[in-house]
């Protein structure tokens, strides 16, 4: 074990996965002479070579686009975009053709690729260094989307999903690189290297796709959430005393249901809560699923706590970033609803 | 028209873009640098190669005014192309194609009752019915999934190409577009791509003159000739009579030349004519009247066949043999597929099986899905 | 009043705009001399000029951004993308900048542009004939997305989203164009000048963005749809028996929430149908805020019943449709939770 | 270099986009047919455009070390460029910037304080706190709001273009972009429009040789200039030294005459460096030298400086005074905005703002969501 932050987690897990894999390839823009913006490729072309990491050109239709090619041809591209904000240009590569390629051809080609991008904002990032646009993801059959909130599960995923045979969207809440943000902006950083979940094993492991994590048990109520919120939960759970159970949902698509539905069914209420716009948010799957499957069991109406419907706005983002305090008061509405 | 090195300077190249390279002349001889010196038998099997296709697509045709298919999309005029690149190349390179390059598998020896199973979309469709008819694939035949996003393939295949590179392979792609489709990003992305790696990559566009009821002239802009945009990235750009197959053969042969040489990209426009309609959703009597009896090029298959007639390659006994056999060979294939239900007919294969291959396997919400369709 | 198909609508629709308002431009793939592939702009080059309704190339991405640029210039772009399938190269246009505009420029420049794409499945078109994506719009804020069900509301949503001063996505479901495609394939398809919806005014008139239509009056549930499948659901309704309220929901965001609610209160079941995939459709939205609002006074949970999560399978269009089975199925089941 | 007829053949400029076209030469002449022929007054008002634009940077970069704002991009040794087109165009027109064309809105008048306001996100900030510092807003200055995703602009400046055009109206378009996004989607989409519709339009690359950490040659590949890629549309396009204020001028004139005259869309590759870091959070040490001391092309303020000193225009004292002007303009600028607060600070605009202009009317649901809101 050794105390990592999460963009050295993930540059470990690209260490090994290239180490296993000479198919895996790594790129994108920034990425290999300098290692990327976040520094989470560091390294990798030094120690690889140019052939198995490098730049390309700013287009990420391109990178995408290619990275369906190569991984046709037999590789295992794990790519780099440079903040989520900017992978609209690729997203017809994403959802035409990615998730599809599978199904279309009967299993004759496959595009086992990973996408990486940093997302989420309370970097004062503006409306596009910011945005969590994972429910653009969830919508679309033939995509598994992962979102990471620690250093433990962020490398553990990460070559999972580099090893899993489906093209995988991996989320890195740019927040919570070097430390368990919990939205009390006023405060300094707590590293990592003073969580648990900063503990890295060293060498291979992986998190199986599709399993939550129960992040703090309780008996109050449920939250579903994931990424950086997972923090912000677990301090709202703290300051109001409300014995939350937060779940971690890791990976969204597909959900572990069962995770899920036992807790709700044991609170018999469910907060959910994302930093992405509510409407249409992944949240509203969240709700409508649970709803429809735990109905019985549910005291009150399950509650999203999420970004407003506005563009992530540079000098509100406290505002706009559903903290600690909103968690907290909407887990105190819960209660007494 | 002057054939260069293949690794002539891309500026020595350039003006070849607004020219047109052509081997066969008007008297149906094969003349000039470019000549590819194939065999009479080689030059035979690509007349029966295009032969094939055009009946090929005539009896789908008929098929589609029978009811027995909803949909279809011809490439008649425009056989030469892709069925002398898929002589010119490899086992192991692999196509990156459109909806109207079935003469790439054709000449491939891909079956065709696998192909009219697949336009069927019948039980023993290879798509298991989850394409349109014409949507292809075949790895195994270097044919990439058809896609129905136009232009998405043309960075795949640079894409597969650098893969290619990057693992020491000597398989080539071919990327290809048609003209109408330049018009989209992706084009760039593959350009750029192409161009900075120096990708084993080939770069088609076929100019059929039109995009659904658009000339050329809205994708073409100011240029005087697509091939214009290759040169734009230094990537070197010939603009060839699409129509003339032994120039197809040539040009494709020089162009995997230089990508297996690691000589990188080389843009091709094959000039040709979309001689029928866009596809059997369309009536082109809305927006062109016939152009296709004054198109200069004139018929790949007429041409092909009067080179092998002066040459004496054939003689009019060979050619009616021909002819009856390609047309045998595609109505034993319909049969064959057809005895495998059909779509319209309502004999597919079991709607449950929609549920596989969205992911390697099958998640959880799938399985609850699945369980809810009956059959 | 004349009975028109819906194509006869939408293009009277133009005629109407352009006649208005000569800042209204009319452009897309095959639109100008040709009339668009589903004729909806026929006529309107010869009519008006080919400044103002013209061909383009194969761009959606320069389609949408072009649009744009004339937008902020003064002008009311109305574009076609040809099919909802082959609107993600121009995602980005949509999502980062005209959505987002007048946010971001506070106002100093606006995008007060229509895009109109033909949606849905029903004709054999296979994957990329067949989508709909509406909730890809839905979660971006800045936008307004409108989808209509039959002659009468598209003309006169058409002209409101063209008078709109944002931009607003305009989602034609193909199926319904020549007439009220009820789910039953297996029957000869009914004409638009056989019914009512298919009677339109003359000349000029509106429909307010954000007001749902009450399409059937009933007791029993309440059903939330919109585009193709209202008539679905009338059929379902029909041929159970079921007294079912059918809202027509017609502009999803903003939503008409009053409309929505006062049904499920008066109700207490609420059945959510569409034809996109479920997962994190716009029918999981729905669905949470129903919850969200009327948790005690429903008597069941709400049910979603929509596309299955796999791409539009061509061979098996009518196992993949929500059909007037399935649909009443639900409602029975509903009925009887 | 000579300089073409407004309505040259492109063929014929075609050349021209390997060479540079300059003006001021290594003793402070204006030499050569593209000298444009500027009074005294207007050198001396260009220089003081750049010297304040410098100055301004400067500033906003001190105020970033003192932890007054979290961000800020300069355009250390681009100055000349977007200074000079701005003279060079008129009121009316509009420019579709990217976040290094600071130089336009000052060059155009707009208040200094305005620019700091925003970029502290005070009180008085035009964009309501919305925006990251730098990515201005105003149509009364001809300066279209800057987008945080690259490229999308320079097809919106088509589209801007196509609008007048149609309207019959005079004012062109201007759209910019960094050497290094020129490989995104919307670069092509742009150029196929602009050669398609001959859109009034100039197409401006700024070849400052970094894409942050990137070299120009990945967006470059295998072309020797930039301008290379307009040319493969037909769009008649030039090497422009962007470090001589003069050829920025002329040229970007000539550039404006064209599409005023209806002669269609001109391309500018503007040869510059990036002297500073990307922005703020950057540091270049990670992967280059510093190059700037050795760049052939020179700072283009000293440059313009010389010049004028060479030709008498200018003498010691006036440029001290110059100097002293700009910096004085800009303190009191920054001491008036930072009055206003700033996010930084925790003096902004209420919260509740960020719910307008999401819609031109507030809809319900943000209605409710707003009144979740304190402040
Ligand atoms: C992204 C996208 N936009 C639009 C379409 C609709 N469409 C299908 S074929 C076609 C015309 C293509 O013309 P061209 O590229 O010249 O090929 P051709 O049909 O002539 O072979 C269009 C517009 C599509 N399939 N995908
Ligand atoms: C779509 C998109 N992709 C990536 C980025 C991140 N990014 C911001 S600036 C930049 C480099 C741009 O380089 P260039 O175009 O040369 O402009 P310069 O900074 O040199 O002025 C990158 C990659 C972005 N803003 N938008
Ligand atoms: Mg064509
Ligand atoms: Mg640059």
């Amino acid at each position: 074990m050794t105390a990592m932050t999460m963009i050295e987690a993930i540059r470990d897990a690209h260490v090994v996965a290239m180490e296993r894999d000479d198919r895996v390839v790594v790129f994108g823009e920034d990425v290999g002479y300098f290692g990327g913006v976040f520094r989470c490729t560091l390294g990798l072309q030094q120690r690889f070579g140019a052939h198995r990491c490098f730049d390309t050109p700013i287009s990420e239709a391109g990178i995408v686009g290619a990275a369906v090619g190569m991984a046709a041809y037999g590789l295992r591209p794990c790519v780099e975009i440079q903040f989520a904000d900017y992978m609209y240009p690729a997203y017809d590569q994403i959802v035409s053709e990615a998730a599809r390629l599978r199904h279309r051809s009967a299993g004759d080609f496959t595009a086992p690729l990973t996408i990486r991008m940093p997302t989420g904002g309370g970097i004062f990032g503006g409306q596009t260094h910011s945005q969590s646009p994972e429910a653009l993801f969830t919508h679309v059959a033939g995509l598994k989307t992962v979102v990471v909130s620690n250093p433990y599960d962020a490398k553990g995923l990460l070559l999972a999903a580099i090893e899993d045979d489906d093209p995988v969207i991996f989320l890195e809440p740019k927040r919570v690189y070097n430390g368990p943000f919990d939205g009390h902006h006023e405060r300094p950083i707590v590293p990592w290297s003073k969580h648990p979940l900063g503990e890295v094993p060293e060498g291979h492991y992986t998190i199986e796709l599709g399993t939550a994590r129960v992040h703090r048990a309780g008996s109050d109520l449920t939250v579903l959430t994931y990424g950086t919120l997972v923090h912000v939960a677990q301090a709202a759970a703290d300051e109001t005393g409300i014995d939350a159970e937060i779940i971690d949902l890791r990976t969204l698509v597909p959900l572990d249901l069962d995770t899920v539905l036992a807790s709700v069914i044991k609170t018999g209420r469910c907060l959910v809560v994302h930093e992405a716009t509510l409407t249409s948010g992944y949240g509203a799957e969240l709700s409508a699923t649970v709803q429809e499957r735990a109905f019985h069991h549910l005291e009150a109406p399950i509650t999203r706590v999420c970004g407003w419907d506005t563009p992530y706005p540079h000098a509100h983002e406290w505002a706009y970033f559903p903290g600690p305090d909103r968690v907290g008061r909407a887990m105190q509405a819960l209660m007494s609803a | 028209m002057r054939k260069p090195d293949l690794d002539e300077k891309v500026e020595r190249i350039a003006l070849m873009r607004k020219q047109l390279v052509r081997v066969l002349d008007d008297d149906g001889q094969a003349v000039g640098p470019w000549a590819p010196g194939l065999t009479p038998e080689q030059l035979v099997t690509g007349l029966r190669d295009m032969m094939l296709v055009r009946a090929f697509d005539a009896r789908m045709l008929r098929a589609h005014r029978q009811g027995k298919i909803s949909f279809y999309m011809q490439c008649l005029g425009e056989e030469a192309i892709a069925c002398a690149q898929q002589r010119a190349l490899r086992p192991g390179d692999m196509h990156f194609p459109t909806y109207r390059q079935q003469g790439l598998l054709i000449a491939s020896g891909y079956p065709l009752v696998e192909m009219i199973n697949q336009v069927l979309s019948n039980t023993h469709d290879p798509l298991k019915g989850r394409q349109l008819p014409v949507m292809y694939s075949s790895r195994e035949h270097g044919f990439f999934s058809i896609s129905g996003n136009l232009a998405t393939q043309y960075v795949q295949a640079v894409g597969w190409a650098m893969a290619s590179a990057l693992r020491g392979g000597t398989a080539i792609a071919s990327a290809w577009i048609g003209e109408g489709a330049t018009s989209e990003s992706d084009f760039h992305a593959a350009l750029v791509f192409a161009s900075t790696y120096q990708a084993p990559v080939i770069l088609n566009i076929v100019n059929n003159h039109w995009a659904i009821s658009t000339p050329e002239d809205f994708a073409r802009g100011a240029s005087a000739t697509f091939a214009d945009r290759g040169y734009g990235f230094s990537i070197p750009a010939l603009r060839v009579d699409g129509n003339d197959y032994l120039a197809v053969y040539a040009v494709s042969q020089w162009a995997a030349q230089r990508a297996r040489a690691n000589l990188g990209p080389t843009m091709v426009e094959w000039v040709t004519l979309r001689v029928g309609a866009h596809s059997t959703s369309d009536d082109p009597s809305g927006y062109r009247t016939d152009e296709a009896a004054r198109f200069p090029l004139g018929d790949p298959v007429d041409r092909l066949t009067r080179h092998l007639l002066v040459t004496g390659a054939l003689d009019d006994a060979r050619q009616q043999a021909l002819a009856d056999e390609v047309t045998r060979d595609v109505e034993a294939a319909f049969q064959e597929a057809d005895s495998h239900g059909s779509v319209k007919g309502g004999v597919v294969i079991s709607p449950k099986t929609m549920f596989d291959d969205v992911y390697a396997v099958l998640p959880r919400h799938l399985r609850e899905q699945r369980d809810q369709v009956e059959g």
